[in-house]
This record gives structure tokens, sequence and C-alpha cells, in this order.
């Protein structure tokens, strides 16, 4: 799965799939690190702690 | 303490625990875990590889000769020693041990192998030795100038060698002895052979070092 | 400052963080695969140095060259021998697996044994060797005592070799002439013989591999029958050769699917369709007239076969339509090498006299008898050449008895043994009781048929003991078992293979010293003789077995020693016989049972993949046993679809078998490949010795079936025995 | 066209000599470790790398005749190495050699998923079970040349690889890079005693595979579904032949399909 | 005493009777998990699959339960990618019915293979051109993309809520949520595919073997379709089946009746390709390697014209044509038929593309295998039912899957207000142990 395994050819099928793959990790990841960064500096920034029971 | 210290000392400790987990654990898995991973054993005898290579004509093929049929005789089985060690030569504590405990007795010395691989690979000292002219020294090391043999290693999970992972933990090796992991063989047979036979992997086929 | 549980949580989320960038979960995950891959439990196999060392398989009469492959001393596989004339390097299942008898701990009788419990209930107690013999010397010496010399028998699966001598000697010695061995066809071709040609003691061979037209009646050629690789070779040979290879049976055995022409004839007729066949070719002067012109009693041998053999006549009762007949029977007599064949199955049944007789006249009309591509009359080896010795009054007396098994006396003078009188002879005690029995490379409880008869004979004799190496059903039931080593633990000269034309003796040799506390019963022999009584010792001059192997075969021994076998390539049987036709011929007896209560023809079915003799099938060649022969521990008969529909049996579902002997639970297997009316049970199956690998798989046919008495030589003329199914 | 294997290692089975023994069966299960259980009755869940199928011509008796089949490890070489195990492999555990033609099995690499032997046509693939146990005294038969496979991986006939690896190494030994035909044989091949199975490179016109392949009477296994398998077969009746691969009723034996 | 973790406004069973259920579920998941460890300690010997049916009963289940869950990628796909904002009050439901099928389907895969400690080789070692390996890739992603999605769910519980960290956690989720969703329906589109794949590509297997694009065979495109299309009506029927417990309407007609007619007009589309694929099949592919297609629907115990003719027609072609009319859609009875039909379809249609594909012989001389699951392999199949229902069970009771349903469940005032009451006064006892988080 990554190219220093064995199995690793520089190929068409590999950059095709391993492509596809790591560019979905790669959004999911980017995506979850954007929240979780967002919501450290919004929970730093006191957002969300007072918050109306009934918003 | 207003609530704004009483905060930053609770975040402070929280950081301070934070740090001790941390740190607590790099020791334990840099440090305290390969001790607790491999078993330690000394070899049934004393030997001294510098020594007998002074005394042999051949060097290591003396002892670790090929069969007839181009297979590798590997560590010396008791009846070779036994041709220069009837009688014990010199009066060394090991070689008294030798002769009473195993010479005498019949008995085969329990070599423990430093680089025995486990048993699915197929690995032929002759294509090495014979026709690709790899020296001892490319895979074991210096061990025939080695004077003493040192503790032998066993993962105790796996019972393989730990020569074969290597000293290091993380499996970063120096030297081309210092691992003999799949990935060693095949770093290796990729710059030498560079043959592709194998239709899934382009390298040398699986059945090459595999049975 | 407090710790409270976010600190701890802390800590957690350090730790895990911490241990994420260290190699422990990554080399324990990487460790617990690489543990999966070398679980303690599964064996790794030591290495070595690979050797080979060449020796002779003694499981079948085969004698086949074997090449034992060992990893330093220890042996791993068994191929065939290329050199060695009879196999080529070929081998057989059997053989193949010959490792699993030497190594199968639980079906080896590893020293000495003493029965403590009831016979068969396999309870016994270790003893020494000394113990072990110096119990057999006090039991045999208390009946010579007793001036009953002649109530010790002894049942042997060959007289021919060192070690049978030894024990033939033995008894002679002891003063007992019962030393029955178990029978083959070759018995009743033997008498065939002794009949037309007045050769006693002759061996007969069939020399397949010149023959371009092999007729067999029912024999196994590729079943087992004979030396059986040599069979699968000459079956080769004849394929590459276009010639023709015709089997009559009632079943489509694997001989009749590779045959070119199978004859589905009814049980109990192929003497007929043999003489049918001599009737075709005399009346149509197809028989070599330059044999039949040296010969004598053509003539009356012709009135006889044409008067009650002729092909119309005999179509209906043989199944085989009348031109069938006529032309196999005419391209069998123009064929330039035919030879005919007979020896049901795998061969370890005589079958009726006339049947063999049937076939040597076939051959002898063709004129082949001697010549290439024919039958052989060959000769016994004879370099066992031992001094004479002198019995005491003992041993003279009882030599004066005659045979328990009524052979070679009487009505059944030309007759060498009769295992099928045993159990009867036993249990009617006949003339004398019997005290004694040895039993050596032979397993009579299971091999013999009617088993019930037979053990109730052997619950009769007082004293049992068997060389067996293995706790086969003969073991069970003894007092005494002083085992043998396996083949591949001992010497053994082999004198035969079964059916092979050129003089052959093979030397079995140790290849691995004796894993367990046994001993070569030479040995065991010797060492009783020297202590039973001085006269018998006297007969006895060696040291132990081997000097007398080594001192017996002489000059031959170096060659035997460096090569394994020793052969004469050259040789050809004397070009000239004195044949004489029968003018008439003895019916066989008729199958067993009412025809009337019994409506099937049960035969047992032999096959190359169930080892039925003496030893039991290993566990390598049972797992190559179909699911048609042996479903988890049912056996499955073979019946044909019209069968089946008559009495309402489904495929593959359990049913009732019933003969005059006995009862079965089985399965059925609907094929077309057997006659209607016919009942195909495998031979070989039923074990109830030996371990969990072996024993308990199916039924044991010889249990079912029984024996019949040819009138003329007294030999086991059954081949099956009227039978019924019904749906369990 | 060159091929691109440098050998191309296959067998030829006389179907005409073969006689059904089962020695071929022994012989590949002795030389290859293969394990037992008591019962090897249920024969889906029995191992049996060479295993000799029997089937009739399908006529009512008497004219039933029978055809006794050894069908080992096809070795297929699809197109271009990509055999129909091969290519679904997950964890790349079997593998095609362009050096051999050998489609091999790592059995340490599978992880038992068993999706080649749902891809293998001729059930050439045998899964373990169970743990291989060896009854008492006979794990001293093991052979160390081929490893003992662990329960839940695949396993099947390698063409007794290691013959060519022992092989091999007596040729280096003595100084040779090529395997002679004589000494790369099979166990299977060793071991008939009718003489009908031929092992050797059929790409290598000195080897007798060679000729025997373009035998008129010579075929392969379901050869329609472009596996390209390297066990040819010969037999000289036409419905043994007919029966090795699928036929619609109007079809003729031996039609070809375009792959 | 578990008021303070219930969604606001709504109302719950007692908690004695929660606990019975999930007693029920627990017993037959505990049953489950007792066969599962049998498998792991002993192996797949407690299995009734043999040489010949190497895949079986799992894999089945497996393929099932990612077609059904497929509803979760196509209500994502409709909501976030197409748009179809009503949809947002069954997407909730959608996630975790996804993330229950996903998580089990995983799971069965780890009790499927023979040697699971080293499972992750498929991973590490992989093979591009096994369709197992994109499976398991895709497989793997897009669980982590539905535990992404179920997350905030779990978040917005009311005792989780009030920390303010997961508070805006599932603020910020939320606001990337179709990024997410996108990503999922990628990855969706993959692995729905692949494991048609599987079947698909088995080139020595005429009954599954199928040409195709590139490296996919057609049976990639009409799995994903069928997933698509078959998905939502699992959906349907789950939601159909809680309200038939819970005794509630939980999502507007409105709602069901737009999943359901996207997915009517999907089986419709679906079908006729299916049918085209397999007339193609039929009457070239299957000939062409010599095969009549008769033969792999004659001849053996179970496996007859009956199951082509199901899948086709009763569970394909009638759900389809109830669910485009507006009438069909209108009458209960009728949807749920064809909901109840098209998830039979869609199972059987995997039941086919596996165990189907092991039962044919393909050598002349072979016969037909059959097979019979053993209870180990039931326990362990029922197991994710069990699964199912415990955490819809604990999901429905403290999470706010069904945005409409205080609306359209309006609880009376006075039961408002005795819930209301009891949540203060545990929110007050937590108060009491916590005051500095109060403060």
């Amino acid at each position: 799965m990554f190219p220093f395994n064995f199995e690793w050819i520089w190929d068409i099928s590999h950059l095709v799939f391993m492509g596809g793959l790591w560019y979905a990790l790669g959004i999911i990841g980017t995506g979850m690190g954007y929240c979780i960064i967002k919501t450290i500096s919004d929970t730093a920034q006191g957002k969300g702690a007072h918050h109306d029971e009934h918003h | 303490m207003s609530d704004s210290d009483e905060k930053n000392g609770q975040s402070g400790i929280i950081t301070l625990f934070f740090i001790l987990g941390f740190i607590g654990s790099l020791l334990l898995g840099w440090i305290i875990f390969p001790e607790l991973l491999y078993s330690k054993k000394e070899q049934p005898v004393a030997f001294n590889h510098a020594l007998h290579n002074e005394e042999v004509a051949n060097g290591c093929e003396s002892c670790h000769f090929f069969r007839e049929d181009g297979t590798f005789s590997g560590v010396p089985k008791l009846a070779q020693c036994v041709e220069c060690h009837e009688e014990p030569i010199g009066v060394s504590e090991a070689e008294l041990t030798f002769v009473t405990d195993y010479v005498a007795k019949g008995r085969e010395v329990p070599w423990l192998i430093y680089s025995k691989q486990p048993d699915m690979v197929f690995f032929s000292h002759a294509a090495h030795v014979k026709m690709g002219k790899q020296d001892c020294v490319t895979c074991h090391g210096h061990i025939g100038e080695s004077t003493s043999l040192k503790p032998y290693e066993e993962n105790r999970f796996t019972g393989v060698s730990r020569d074969i992972w290597g000293g290091n933990i993380a499996g970063i090796s120096m030297d081309s002895w210092d691992s003999m992991k799949m990935s060693d063989c095949d770093k290796c047979h990729k710059e030498l052979t560079g043959r592709q036979t194998s239709v899934q992997t382009q390298r040398d086929a699986c059945f090459v070092c595999h049975k | 400052m407090k710790i409270d549980r976010r600190s701890f949580l802390a800590f957690g989320v350090g730790g895990a963080v911490g241990t994420a960038i260290t190699p422990l979960p990554w080399k324990l995950m990487d460790d617990s695969s690489i543990w999966s891959q070398n679980w303690p439990w599964t064996p790794v196999p030591l290495d070595g140095a690979i050797n080979y060392q060449p020796s002779v398989c003694t499981l079948c009469k085969g004698g086949c060259g074997i090449n034992v492959r060992k990893i330093d001393d220890r042996p791993v596989k068994i191929e065939g021998l290329k050199a060695n004339p009879i196999n080529k390097g070929g081998i057989c299942l059997l053989g193949l697996s010959g490792l699993q008898l030497l190594y199968g701990e639980d079906n080896r009788v590893k020293s000495p044994l003493k029965r403590v419990g009831k016979r068969g209930s396999g309870k016994f107690k270790k003893i020494s060797w000394q113990q072990a013999i110096t119990e057999m010397v006090e039991k045999l010496g208390a009946i010579r005592l007793k001036a009953q010399s002649h109530t010790l028998a002894c049942i042997s699966e060959t007289e021919l070799g060192t070690t049978a001598s030894l024990i033939g000697r033995f008894m002679t010695a002891f003063g007992s002439k019962n030393y029955i061995r178990t029978p083959s066809f070759l018995d009743s071709l033997e008498a065939a013989i002794l009949k037309t040609t007045g050769t006693s003691a002759a061996q007969v061979a069939f020399d397949f591999e010149n023959s371009d037209y092999i007729l067999s009646f029912g024999s196994g050629l590729l079943e087992g029958w004979g030396s059986p690789v040599r069979m699968f070779m000459a079956n080769s040979a004849l394929e590459d050769k276009k010639g023709t290879l015709a089997q009559a049976e009632p079943r489509l055995s694997n001989t009749a699917a590779k045959a070119d022409k199978w004859l589905p004839v009814n049980p109990g007729t192929e003497a007929d369709l043999a003489f049918s066949m001599c009737a075709v070719i005399i009346q149509k002067a197809l028989y070599n007239t330059n044999f039949t012109a040296a010969a004598t009693g053509l003539e009356g041998f012709k009135s006889f076969v044409t008067a009650n053999y002729a092909p119309e006549k005999i179509a209906k009762s043989t199944g085989i339509k009348a031109e069938v007949i006529t032309r196999i029977a005419t391209s069998f007599a123009k064929a330039k090498n035919p030879v005919a064949v007979c020896g049901k199955g795998s061969g370890d049944t005589p079958g009726s006299l006339k049947e063999s007789l049937a076939i040597v006249c076939l051959n002898a009309l063709v004129g082949n008898i001697n010549k290439k591509g024919g039958l052989w009359l060959t000769s016994e080896p004879d370099y066992i050449k031992w001094p004479e010795f002198i019995n005491d009054d003992a041993s003279t007396a009882g030599l004066q008895k005659n045979r328990i098994d009524s052979a070679q006396s009487g009505k059944y003078k030309d007759t060498r043994f009769l295992l099928n009188n045993f159990a009867d002879a036993v249990l009617d005690d006949y003339e004398y009781p019997v005290n004694a029995l040895m039993v050596y490379r032979a397993n009579p409880m299971y091999t013999m048929p009617d088993s019930e008869k037979v053990k109730k004979a052997f619950e009769k004799i007082p004293f049992v003991m068997s060389f067996s190496s293995y706790m086969d059903e003969t073991a069970l039931y003894s007092d005494l078992i002083l085992p043998d080593h396996v083949f591949l633990e001992r010497y053994e000269d082999i004198p035969f293979a079964s059916g092979y034309t050129k003089p052959y003796i093979g030397l079995a040799r140790p290849v691995v010293d004796p894993l367990f506390d046994t001993m070569n019963t030479g040995d065991v022999i010797i060492q009783i003789a020297k202590r039973i009584s001085n006269s018998i010792a006297g007969a006895f001059p060696w040291k132990d077995y081997e000097t007398c192997l080594k001192e017996t075969l002489g000059s031959m021994w170096a060659q035997l020693e460096s090569q394994g076998f020793m052969t004469d390539q050259s040789y050809t049987p004397p070009s000239t016989v004195n044949f004489t036709f029968p003018d008439k011929i003895a019916d066989a007896p008729a199958i067993e049972g009412d025809r009337g209560k019994y409506l099937l023809t049960l035969v047992p079915v032999d096959s190359i993949r169930i080892n039925c003799g003496y030893i039991a099938n290993p566990p390598f060649a049972t797992k190559t046993v179909d699911d048609t022969v042996l479903f988890e521990n049912d056996i499955l008969v073979e019946i044909n679809p019209a069968t089946a529909k008559s009495l309402g049996l489904r495929d593959r579902k359990k049913a009732v078998l019933e003969t005059p002997k006995g009862k079965a639970s089985v399965r059925v297997f609907i094929t077309d490949g057997i006659m209607p009316g016919v009942v195909g049970m495998p031979k070989g199956l039923g074990h109830f010795g030996y371990d969990s690998y072996i024993a308990d798989k199916g039924v044991n046919v010889n249990a079912l079936i029984g024996s019949l008495e040819d009138p003329e030589t007294g030999l086991d003329a059954a081949w099956g025995i009227r039978a019924k199914l019904s749906p369990a | 066209m060159k091929d691109f294997h440098e050998k191309k290692y296959g067998m030829v089975i006389d179907l005409d000599k073969c006689t059904g023994c089962g020695s071929c069966m022994v012989a590949c299960m002795s030389e290859n470790n293969v394990p037992f259980k008591e019962d090897e009755t249920k024969k889906r869940l029995s191992i049996t790398w060479m295993k000799v199928y029997k089937f009739t011509n399908g006529k009512s008796f008497p004219e039933t005749e029978v055809c006794y089949l050894p069908r080992p490890c096809m070795h297929c070489e699809g197109h271009g190495g990509h055999s129909p195990c091969v290519s679904v492999c997950p964890a790349t555990a079997t593998d095609y050699s362009t050096e051999t033609g050998i489609v091999s099995q790592i059995y340490t690499r599978c992880f038992g998923c068993r999706y080649c032997m749902g891809a293998c046509p001729y059930h050439a693939r045998y899964f373990n079970w169970w743990d291989p146990v060896w009854p008492k005294g006979m794990e001293k038969q093991l052979s160390p040349n081929v490893s003992p496979r662990m329960r839940g991986i695949v396993e099947k006939c390698s063409f007794c690889y290691h013959r060519l690896q022992l092989a091999k190494e007596k040729a280096y030994s003595e100084g040779r890079r090529e395997v002679r035909e004589n000494e790369y044989q099979t166990s299977c091949t060793q071991g008939c005693p009718a003489g009908a199975i031929t092992f050797g490179d059929l790409i290598n016109p000195k080897h007798e595979v060679y000729k025997l392949k373009k035998d008129q009477n010579a075929f392969r296994l379901l050869e329609r579904l472009g596996t390209n398998p390297k066990v040819y077969y010969i037999s000289s009746r036409e419905w043994v032949r007919r029966a090795g691969d699928n036929y619609l009723a109007h079809e003729k034996t031996g039609k070809k399909q375009n792959h | 005493m578990d008021s303070a973790l219930i969604p606001v406004g709504v109302k719950r069973c007692s908690f004695p009777k929660f606990m019975l259920l999930l007693g029920a579920a627990g017993a037959v998941l505990a049953w489950g998990v007792f066969a599962m460890l049998l498998i792991w300690i002993k192996g797949l010997n407690q299995t009734n699959m043999n040489d010949y049916y190497g895949f079986a009963i799992w894999i089945w289940a497996d393929l099932a339960v990612i077609a059904i869950g497929g509803g979760a990628f196509f209500s994502g796909f409709l909501k976030y990618i197409v748009g179809k904002d009503e949809l947002k009050n069954i997407i909730n439901y959608a996630v975790l019915l996804g993330f229950i099928c996903y998580s089990s389907a995983l799971l069965i895969l780890a009790i499927d293979i023979g040697q699971p400690l080293r499972g992750w080789f498929i991973f590490w070692h992989a093979n591009v051109h096994s369709m197992l390996t994109e499976v398991a890739f895709c497989l793997t992603c897009y669980f982590i993309v539905l535990t992404i999605e179920y997350l905030p769910l779990v978040l917005e519980n009311r005792k989780l809520d009030k920390i303010p960290f997961f508070h805006n956690l599932t603020h910020n989720m939320h606001e990337t949520m179709a990024v997410f969703a996108a990503t999922g329906a990628f990855l969706s589109f993959f692995h729905q595919g692949s494991l048609g794949g599987v079947a698909g590509v088995l080139f020595g297997r005429p009954f599954a073997f199928r040409e195709g694009v590139l490296i996919w065979p057609w049976t990639f495109f009409l799995f994903t379709w069928s997933a698509a299309a078959f998905g939502p009506c699992f959906t349907i029927l789950a939601t159909k089946i809680l309200e038939k417990v819970t005794g509630k309407t939980l999502v507007k007609f409105n709602v069901i009746d737009l999943l359901a007619r996207i997915s009517g007009w999907m089986m419709l589309t679906y079908m006729i390709a299916k049918i085209a694929d397999t007339a193609y099949w039929a009457f070239v592919l299957a000939p062409s390697k010599g095969f009549d297609v008769g033969f792999f629907y004659t001849n053996n115990e179970f496996y007859g014209w009956w199951i082509l003719i199901l899948e086709l027609v009763i569970c394909g072609i009638v759900p389809a044509l109830i669910l485009v009319t507006k009438k069909g859609r209108a009458s209960k009875t009728a949807l749920t038929t064809a909901v109840v039909l098209a998830v039979i379809g869609v199972c059987l249609n995997r039941w086919v593309m596996v165990l189907q594909v092991m039962a044919v012989p393909v050598m002349s001389f072979d016969t037909w295998a059959t097979y019979c699951p053993s209870w180990q392999e039931v326990a362990t199949t029922i197991l994710p039912v069990a699964y199912a229902v415990i955490l819809i069970a604990i999901s429905y009771r403290y999470l706010p899957i069904f945005p409409q349903e205080a609306e359209l469940n309006p609880i009376a005032p006075e039961e408002a207000l005795a819930d209301e009451q009891e949540s203060t006064e545990e929110t007050a006892d937590v108060a009491g142990a916590e005051p500095a988080a109060q403060t």
C-alpha cells in the first residue's frame, strides 16, 4: 500500500488504485483535521461553552 | 484562587500528565519492550571461530561445507567435530565440557543458530556462494573472526532468531548482515539480479526463496 | 491542584500517542502474524543430508525394488527403484504409503506382549524378550513332553525365503507338518499344470510384457494381481503396441475399464466361458497345430468341449452372446502372442480347478505355453540348501501324523496347503486338536472367509502366538505377540515376484534402526530352537538370523547387498512341454446360498487402492478411496440401477446386506458398471485391529462369504456368495 | 511470437495409460507433507493436490465406459500469467513465475480468504480447515523440503517446485545454470507405475512434453474459459476429449474459442 | 432514570422495558459472540464450508448487508450532492443503518478469514488487481466516513452536547459533511462495484463471469446501481419497522415518498440493465464457453428457474413498478410489500452471485455442490442483526435520529413538564458533583 512495500510497483494500476485511495483518505483526513482544529480554536474562543439550552 | 488561575492550573496538570504518559510510553516501547520481547540463551559450548579458522585449511568451508548434492551442511554435526576432537585438545574448560558432555556421550550439540530462517524460507547457499560468488560475510557478518559466541536471542512470540529482524528494534540495518528479512533479501536480489520473473510483483518469483 | 479523572485521561492519551510512535504496537502486530506463520503446534521437519538407500518392498507379493529417501537417518519417502527389473522405478500407492506402516506408533506392536484380558479385548502386558522367549519355550516344550508335537501349527503368507524356511525347519524339527501357507490363485494353477503336464511344484508366470492379446477371466490385472507395478507397466506396454486386453468380469473394474473389451460374465461361469472359447478355437481350427501335435488328448478334449460348451449353449448361462464369444475367441487365437490368465481379483483366492484348467487349455490351444508372450512354467528358487538334521523321537512321532488341513495326503495328496480347512479342522477336532498356533506374516482372523468361524476356531486353540509387527486382528486374538521388525528395519530375502517370468531374488535391507523393541522373527525362531531341545537346536547351527541369511545366500550376498536384487533377464523356459488335454472336467461347486432366498450374487471387489492382504491399508492409501466405496464409516456396495429399482434401493442410502454367513449394514452405490443381479462389495475394509485411522471403516467382506471345497484339489473354489439386499 | 517464459513447465498425462490406481495421489501426499485425518471420505474436505477423477461416458450397462483423469494444479497461464487464481488473491500470496510458468502459493502469506478457491474451476485448491495433526510418530515422515501448512490457509500442487530448487542447487554446485530434463520431475510423474505422466518444459523442443502436447489427441481441460492451463491430456476416446470441456449439443469436440 | 440522556420533546418507553429489549437482543448477541469465539479459536472447521464452498453464507451476508446499507451512501449522495434537502429527515437513520451494516460486514470478514491475525496483509501486501483488495480498502475507508457521519449524531446527545468541544465539533462536522458525503459516495461507488466485481471477474466460473469495461465486469456497475436502488428500500423498511415497534410516525410521508420514488426509478432502470445483462450472458457469453443457460438451472436439488424469476420479476420488476407509481407509494400495503420484495430481491441477487456461483460445476465431470450452514455460521450471521437491534435501540432512545419525531408526536404538556423536571433534577445532581463545570 506504500511505495516501500514489497508489492508496490510504479505502474498504472498502482497509481490509479492507490492514488484513488490516498486521495480519498487525504480528503477525509484533511476534512477531519480541519474540523478538529477549528473545533479546538472555537472551543478556546469560548464558543458553545455557555450556549443556551434552547438554541 | 480565581477561576482562570484554577483553570490554568488544571490545564497544567493535564499537560503534565499528558507528557508523563507520552514519555512513559516512549520508554516502554523503545527500551523495555525490546528487552521483554527477546529471550536470551547462551550457546551450549563456548566456541572460538577465530581459533578454528586458523587451524583449518579451507576457511569457512572446512566445517560449513557443501554436500555432494549441492545442499549446504550448515552447522557441523558432532561427527565432524570428532574428526579432530576425539580427545580433548588443550585444557580449556569449554573443550573439556565439549568432550565429556558431547563427544564421549555421542550427543549432538544443540547449537542455537543465529541465522536460522523460518521454515517457509528456502535459502540456497549454492546459488549465492557458488553461482552468485557472494562472501559468507555479506549475510553472516564477521562471525568467522569472533573469539566467542554471543548469546542467542529469540523472539518470544515467533520463535525466530533475533538476527533475522536485526538488533535494531525499529528494523533499521546499517550493514548487509544486520538483518535478514524478506526485504533485505529482496534488496540485494533486485540490485544484483534485476530479475522480474514474478508477474505480480515484478521481482524475483516467490518460489525462488520460498518453499 | 487536583488530580482527577481528566488527568488520568490525559495520561492515557499521552501514552497512546507515545505508544503509536514506538515499535511496540507495530512489532507486536507483525509478530502476531509471524507467530501464526510458525505456530508451535505445526511441526517443522528437521533438515539434514538427503541420502537414498535401495531395498525391496515386502508389503505384497510384488517384490518391487524401492529407494528410500532419508534425511540423515530418518526415512521420509519411499520411491520406486529405477534399476529394479520388476518395477523399473514405478511404485504403487501401498509402497508409497509404506512409511506410515513404519512410523504409525499406534499400529505397531512396540514390544513383546502377553495377553492379560479376554481374547480380542486388546488387553496385553508388556514383557521383555527374555520373558517372551521363555514363555514360548515353556509352552512348546510342554507340548513336546506330552508327545503332541504335531498339534503345533503355523500359518504364514509364504513358504519361500530364509525366514519362512527357518520357521518351516523349526516346525519339522519340532515334529509338526502343519505349516500352512495362505492361499493364492497360483495354487489352483499349479494343480492344473500338474494335471496337464505332470510337472509338480512349477511356478506359473505370465509373459505379459511380450504379449499382444491378454484375455483375463476376472483377474484384477490392475487391481493388485501378481506384481502390481509390473502389471501397470505391462498394460502401458500393451497400450503402446496397440495390443488387446479383454476382461471377463461381472463388474467394470479398473482392469475392465482399461480393457478393449469388457465381457460382463455371470459370476461363477468364467470357466464355462473359457471352455466355450476353447470350443470355438477348436471348431474353427484356429489352434496351434505345432503345439497340439506334440500334445496328447486333443480329441477327447475336443469332443468334451464341443459337446458341452458350444457358444450357443452357454451364452445364456454366462450372459455373453454367442457371437461375442466367437469373436473374442477368434481374435485371441489369431493374435501373435496371446495369453489367457485367471486368478480372480488380486489373486488371493485359488478358485476352482475347472477355471484354472480352462485357461491352461486356452493357452495350450494357442500354443503359447513356455513361449514368448505366453504362460510360463518356471521353477522355484533353490538357493536355500541347509544341512540335513536328525529328528528325535518326539519329532519323528509327530511327523507321522497327517496334516491338520488334510493336504498332502489322501484325496488331496497333490495339494500343498489347505488353509480353508483349518478352521473346520480345529472346530471338529479332526484327528487331533491344535494346541498351539504360530502366525507369521499373516492375518487369518481378517483375511480368511467366514470370519465368525475363524474366530471360534481361534478361541478354541489354547495358545496362539503372533509375530505381527502390527496390532492386527490376529494379534488381538493372540496370547503372545513377538513383534517382528517391519520391512524397513530388517534384512529379508524375497525370492519371488508373483507371476513374474524371470528368476528374481530381492533383498530387503534395514534402512532405519528398529524404532521399537522388536526382533527379527528369524532370530526369535533360532533362539527358541536353541532352547527347546538339543535335537531342535542341532538343526539351527547359526548364531543369528543375519549370519544364517549371509551363509544361505553365499556368493549372492555381495551383489544383493550392493544392488538390492539379482535376476537373470536372459532366462527362457524349456521350450518343450508334455501336454495332455483333459477329457473331462469336474464341475466347480455352485455358489453358496439358496437362489430362492438370496436373489443376488455378492462378489468381493478388489482395488489397488485398498490393500486386502495381511497388512491393513495405511491412511494415505485410504485417503484415495472414493466416497462411492467408503463414506464416513459406511461401506458402499455396488449395484446396477436395474437391481436398485427392483429392490427399491436409493443411491448412497443405507441398506442391509445378508448372506448365508452373516448380515451387515451398508450403503448402496448405484452404477452402470456392474451387472444386474450382482452386488460388488469392496474388499480390505472393516478392520477392527489397528488404530482409529484404519479400524472400523466399513465391513470386512470376509465376514459375509464362505469357502467351497474344490472336488479335485480341495482348494477354496468360492468367489462370492448368494446375497440379499434390502432397504434399511 | 516469442514466449515470455524462460521455462514453461507442464505435464502431459496419457489417459489411455492411466489406470486410476491412485499412486500419483499418494506420491504427491508423501512428497509434499500433505496431512490426513481419520475420516477422509468427505472429499470436499480432503486435501489431495493431485486428485484422480473418475467419470463415465454416461451410457448404461453394458455400454458404460470409465475414464480416470488425474488432476494436479493446472498452473494456468491465463493471459500473461494472470491465471484465474493469481489475479484475485488480495494479498499477493499466489503468484505466477515467468521463469518456470509455475503458479506459486506462499502459505505464510495467505490469510485464508479462499477467493482463489472460488476462482479455480478445477478445484485444485484446498483449504486447511483443520490444524494438521499427524498420528503419533508419523510426523517423523515429514520432509524438510516442503513446509507443512498451518490451519486456515490455502494450499495446492506446486509441481514439486522444491525438486527444482534442489536440482538447481546441484546444477549450481556443478557450475551449471541449466537443470536437465530428468533432474526435475514431479513426484507423481516419478511414481506413476503406468508411465502415464510426462513432465518437462513445454517450450523446449528437446523435451518429451513438447512432442507429446502436439499429439492429435491432446487436449486441455476447460480451454474455452481461457484459463490456458499447462497440463495436457491425451485420450484416443472422443467422449473423453469432449468431457474435457463444455460444449453445446450441436458443437463439435475441439472447437476453440478465440482467446 | 436515564431521562437526562433522552432527547428533549420526545417520549421513550420505560427504562426496564428498554433493558428487557436490550437483554433479549443481548442474549442473541452473546450466542453469536460465542460462535465467533469458537470459530476464532478452533478455526473454520466449525463451519460447513468446504473446498467447493469456500465462499458461503458469510460472504453472502457481507454482500447483502452492504447492498442494503447502500441506503446510506445513496441518500447522502441525494441530500448533499443532488440537494434533496427533505432527506435530512431520514438521513440520520440511513447513516446509522449504514454504520451498522458496514461494521457488521467488517466483523464478518474478520470471522470469515482463516488467519485473522494476518488479516492486515490485505492492506499491507495489497494486490491491486484483486477485487477483494478493492473491497477491503473502500469498505474500510467508507466505514471511516460512516463513523464520521455517525459521530456528530452521537455528540448531539443531550448530555454530550453540553460539552463545548463536542458541541463545536458537531457543528463543524455538520458544516463539512457534504465533503465527507461526497467522498463516501465516491468510495461507495467503488466498493459496491468491486463487490460485484468479485464474482464477475471469475473467468473460470462461467456462471459468474461477465465482460465489462477496463478491469470492471458489468456486475461491478450492476452492483453499485442495485445498491443505490435497493438500499433506500431497506432504509424505508427499517423505518417502517421502527415505526411499528414504537407505535409512532417518525418520518413524514413526503420524505418516504420521495425516497421511494427515486428508489423505484433506480430499480426500474436497474432491472432493465440487469435483464439486458442476463440476456447477453444467457444467449452470448455462457454459450460461447459451451454452456447452455438451462444447465445452470437444472439437474440439481435446489437451483431452478424459479430463482431467476423470483429475483428478476417478483422481487425486481414488481416492486419497481409499485414504487414508480404514485398510487403504489400512497398505499401503505403496496409500499410495504414493495420495499420488502425489493430487500429480498437484492439479497437474493447477492445470494445467486455468491452461492449459486459456487454450486455450479464447471468441469463436465464434476457435480453440483450443495451446502447448508452450520449453527456457528448461522449464529455469527445473526449476530449483526442482534447488534443492529441494540445499536438502533440505543441510538433511537438517546439520540435525535428523527428530526420530525417531536413534531409528529407532540407530547402532552404535563408529560413534557414532568420530563423536564426530572431531567433538571438530574442536571442538578451532576452540577452538585462538579460545581466547576457549571460556573
